[in-house]
């Protein structure tokens, strides 16, 4: 089989690239990293947001949120910092500026969630689900607002009950729920997921992590920390996604520093249903798609007709046997 | 016409220890940039440095675009290595530019340091229509001195050492202007571009003096496209206060705690801002 | 000031760059990361090993330890990933082949030790203090080997009884923790070995991470998972330090992608009293005498005549004020 | 005499696609290599590509030393980008190279693809007294014929797909040179370096027939110097064994749980090492 890497559309034709999360099918299993897109409409002028397998939007929150001073971001070794501070419009302006332009797209868009309260997650959810998106993500795990959701992504009893809370009031729109990476043991977290009735767990959210500036004496970002994305983090992230791949039966949205096809398979050999593409937006606005393609020209190669082939198709055992001797 | 692109080093014109002059080819059809707008570069095709570098449009000329830069770190340090040849990728024209008020008003461009930069563009823009202050820490620092001669008559200069011009800063150089004009003063309109400080101090003055103008501001940025809200900058906001009723598009402004302050993003709602509205 | 970086020999003699961990005096803070500087003998051909504050060696068990079968070792973005299993000759060996040369130079010498009971790790510490060694740091955090230190190092109650009972049994030697990472507050960790006794705390250890190779479908270490080190995780380890600084008084030992002074400084201003130097070694053999220098010639350009004017010299509380407005 | 060392880039040459010949000049005073032996490049001055690469002693010219490459991945596609005048980190010679046995056997050196790095030395050391048996993917993968062709009159080719040579593989012109020179056969002693599924294939052979010889190891690397214990790879060791009584510095060897095997480092007790040590 030919190694080089090129594309030929009417082989595409041939190749299913479809995966589903929950009752929700995705044309492929490249989304975007809440927070990282936008609103969609951000990038609607360097790609086609109909290429892409779901869009997910910068997490929401009852009432519009301010977010953090300056600096915000920052840059590190193969990374970045983030304390935006989860601004955003809000509930209420969301659902009316935003939502009405991405439903102009035949994506699934998911909505990311934060709240300081089960109650607010639950309210949020549910205008959310009447409102018909797709899905809900729930992030318990944004390590930048002191008040934020960390407590409940790192504190079982707290996780299980928002959880179960919000399934109940989620009718159409299939539950993500957005672990904290931030514990010891994530296939703990992952099962709770699982058992509480998340349709999914997304993987991973930003490590919290701090910069300082020698000339000044003071942290990079006036936050003091910050949230790290980036490639730098990616091998923390496609470890807790085979840990979770071997601790629960639903579907696995992997992200963490993935910034082309390679890293994208890597995660989904690794146990990953689908991706999501974050900090790559921001190095180019194009990865999306590049990546889309690239999966493509993989399989291709590889002479794969179905994604889902490769999804959990590490070599692992194989690996340990051969090379323990 | 993406802004999206790859660009091709023509040449990269080192002008002292600090600063070079990078002149990229355009390899696909782009936009036009104007005054104060402004590309991210590139710098390696590593992953780190991993983010982007935004860089000011500086001038075009047939061969393409050129950037006036100055190294601060690591990113800059590599740029100063490109060789012509280089292939880079290149996001832009980004951001909104300096407003060319169409009125009488006569233009004051202010520019310290590396702000001559994105300054540049206006002073073509307005030729001789426009007084130029322009300020460095040394001569060495003063930057096109012979493009700056040649495209305006009311170029005033100035260096913190006094080693080429009037000794001290481009603020003084302002003050002391605007006390010899000082019954003209609304007719003028303000531009700057420099060092924070610089800025603020230009702001008072306009304020003061109920001088009409403009600022290009700085914040660290990652996407330059609005999206990942990075690159926040706090500014007053009664355009706000009068729609926050009924609801409109106000792009990422959103109401604040303390009302009639938000966050504007420099990339997208910037770099350029009205004097009076940044919150120093 | 003048902002060039130079060295000026005679302006060092007046400067102090001493620190203390508990009873134990350092010429300088930089020290070597434990594992990643074999038993010293390996760069004492790059460098002269009387320059070092400490040498920390490769983690001991009592009976030697094969590791774990190849690759034990991958690149990863800004970073690596190991799974060298502990190997080690033991504490034998270590006391009859390895001690001895050490002790050639004067520079403190401090052993990491590893087991997987309590009362192991007893027997290694009061060995060990007999033996005269000037340190003895508990690893209760490798990632690496299943059975290994994982456990202590993230279940609160064992790692207070392991280090209470070692403290018992350390007569002379300074005693440090080096707390496991992959916690979801390393302040209550850094509190408990406080309360315990450890002397000082070492922070971080390499975080969890695993990579794939796509075209063998296999994990690029035979182990599966490993450590990831370098520079990747130093946005993660300053933070941890910085929280630790806030949270206990015993001296912090900075560690995690620490590849030049400016790095190492980052590490003292978030509150380190000493740092630890490991990938970079693989970088450069001369990492750490280049990064005593560097500190040296930061604190001249500064006109700081003793390092522990830095320490902990964070500006973060005016950052913050400075940036709300 | 340092092994930690900067270098000048003094040419790269592309021999193919896929392969070059750097030539780096030291720029200090450093200890000569022996063929087997190794040194580490930093192919990049930014954290990423992080880790340095190995890389064989190929030749010593008036210029410096050379090596011969094969872009496998992201640091030797750099490596190929290296322009003359650029500076490197350099760590090395490192390890044990191949020893050059005294005695009246006959060297048969084997050089699988970019194997030849390794063992071109060799052919240069032992000069005709030495049977060359080179093989690679196709004829562009055969590289120096040149130079091998000038060192030895005993050069035996092949390439997978019969563009030049013999069709075939190096084990395959192997096992027909013994066949025909069977009686010699304990005359001989072999040197091999190159695939791991190859090195396996002329140790078996080596083993089974009794003939003495040595391979060249490949793991992947962190330190170079036997710090990381990064580079492991399991081989018998009767040494040990007798040792394990009073025990003596056996550098990085320790008892393992199936005794007689242990782990040794490639980059300090290796590259290179007797065929009948080697696990497989
Ligand atoms: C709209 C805009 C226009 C600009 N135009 C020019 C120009 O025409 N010429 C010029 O020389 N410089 C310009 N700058 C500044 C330039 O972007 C920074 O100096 C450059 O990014 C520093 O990169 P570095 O890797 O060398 O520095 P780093 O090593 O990254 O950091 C050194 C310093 O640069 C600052 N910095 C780093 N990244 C950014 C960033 N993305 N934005 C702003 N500051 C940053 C850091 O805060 C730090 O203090 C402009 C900045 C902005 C926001
Ligand atoms: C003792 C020794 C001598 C060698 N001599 C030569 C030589 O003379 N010419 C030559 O072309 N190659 C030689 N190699 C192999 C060469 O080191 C690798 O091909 C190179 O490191 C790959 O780097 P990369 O960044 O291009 O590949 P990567 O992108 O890092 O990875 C691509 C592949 O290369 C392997 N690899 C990566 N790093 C190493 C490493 N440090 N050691 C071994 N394999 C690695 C990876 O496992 C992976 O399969 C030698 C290797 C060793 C151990
Ligand atoms: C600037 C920025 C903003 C983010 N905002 C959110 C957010 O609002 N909600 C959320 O769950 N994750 C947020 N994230 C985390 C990303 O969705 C993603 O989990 C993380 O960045 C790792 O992926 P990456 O390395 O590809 O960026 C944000 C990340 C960045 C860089
Ligand atoms: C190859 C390797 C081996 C290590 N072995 C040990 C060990 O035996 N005991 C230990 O406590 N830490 C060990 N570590 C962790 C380091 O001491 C250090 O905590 C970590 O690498 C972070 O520092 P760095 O990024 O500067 O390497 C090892 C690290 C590496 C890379
Ligand atoms: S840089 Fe991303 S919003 Fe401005
Ligand atoms: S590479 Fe570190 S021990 Fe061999």
């Amino acid at each position: 089989m030919s190694e080089r890497v090129t594309s030929y559309p009417h082989v595409f034709m041939l190749m299913d690239l479809t995966v589903s999360i929950g009752q929700l099918k995705l044309k492929n299993p490249v989304m975007t990293a809440s927070g990282t897109f936008g609103y969609g409409e951000e990038y609607s002028e360097f790609i086609d947001l109909n290429r892409l397998g779901a869009i997910v939007v910068k997490g929401i929150s009852l009432k519009p949120m301010e977010g953090n001073p300056p600096p915000r971001v920052c840059e590190t070794p193969c990374g970045m910092l983030n304390s935006i501070g989860l601004q955003n419009v809000g509930l209420k302006r969301f659902l009316k500026e935003k939502l009405p332009y991405l439903r102009k797209f035949d994506t699934p868009v998911i909505v990311n969630i934060l709240a300081n309260t089960i109650h607010g997650y639950v309210r949020l959810s549910k205008a959310l689900d009447e409102s018909g998106v797709d899905g809900i993500e729930l992030n318990v795990s944004c390590p930048n607002v002191k008040k934020g959701g960390i407590s409940f992504g790192t504190d079982k009893k707290t996780l299980s009950k928002l959880i179960t809370k919000v399934r109940q009031s989620v009718k159409r729109a299939v539950l993500l729920t957005k672990l904290s990476p931030n514990v010891s043991n994530i296939q703990e977290f992952s099962k709770i997921a699982e058992d509480s009735g998340s349709d999914a767990v997304s993987l991973i959210n930003t490590i919290p992590g701090m910069a300082v500036d020698i000339e000044t004496r003071r942290p990079r970002l006036a936050n003091i920390t910050g949230g790290l994305s980036g490639p730098a983090i990616k091998p923390v992230a496609v470890r807790m996604v085979w840990e979770s791949y071997n601790a629960v039966k639903i579907p696995i949205i992997g992200m963490g520093g993935i910034m082309n096809a390679e890293d994208a398979i890597e995660f989904l050999l690794a146990g990953a249903t689908a991706v999501a593409i974050g900090t790559a937006n921001f190095v180019s606005p194009k990865a999306t798609v590049t990546i889309i393609e690239g999966i493509e020209d993989y399989l291709n190669r590889k002479g794969i007709k179905d994604v889902r082939e490769i999804i959990g198709g590490l070599n692992a055992a194989q690996s340990y046997h051969n090379l323990n001797n | 016409m993406s802004r999206y692109f790859t660009a091709e080093i023509i040449n990269n014109l080192p002008l002292n220890s600090k600063n070079g002059l990078l002149t990229i080819k355009l390899l696909e059809q782009v936009p036009n940039p104007e005054p104060g707008q402004f590309y991210m570069l590139a710098v390696s095709n590593s992953h780190d440095p991993l983010l982007k570098r935004p860089f000011s449009f500086f001038r075009k000329t047939p061969e393409g675009i050129q950037f006036l830069y100055e190294v601060k770190g690591r990113g800059t340090l590599m740029m100063k290595g490109f060789r012509g040849g280089k292939i880079i990728n290149v996001l832009g024209p980004l951001g909104k530019g300096y407003p060319l008020l169409e009125d009488k008003r006569t233009p004051l461009l202010i520019a310290g340091g590396i702000g001559i930069a994105s300054i540049f563009p206006l002073i073509e823009a307005f030729s001789n229509k426009a007084y130029v202050f322009y300020g460095a820490r040394d001569k060495a620092g003063l930057l096109m001195l012979d493009e700056l001669k040649g495209s305006s008559d009311n170029l005033h200069i100035c260096t913190d050492d006094g080693s080429m011009g009037k000794q001290g800063t481009v603020v003084d150089l302002l003050n002391d202007f605007l006390t010899h004009h000082s019954s003209l003063i609304t007719r003028y309109s303000l531009y700057a571009c420099g060092r924070k400080s610089m800025l603020e101090a230009v702001s008072r003055i306009a304020l003061e003096k109920g001088i009409k103008g403009y600022v290009s501001a700085e914040e660290n940025m990652a996407c330059g496209v609005g999206a990942c809200l990075g690159c926040a900058i706090k500014v007053k906001s009664k355009k706000l206060k009068v729609k926050s009723q009924k609801v409109k598009n106000l792009n990422s402004e959103l109401r604040t705690h303390n009302s009639g302050l938000v966050y504007k993003m420099v990339c997208k709602e910037g770099p350029v801002f009205p004097i009076e509205e940044i919150v120093w």
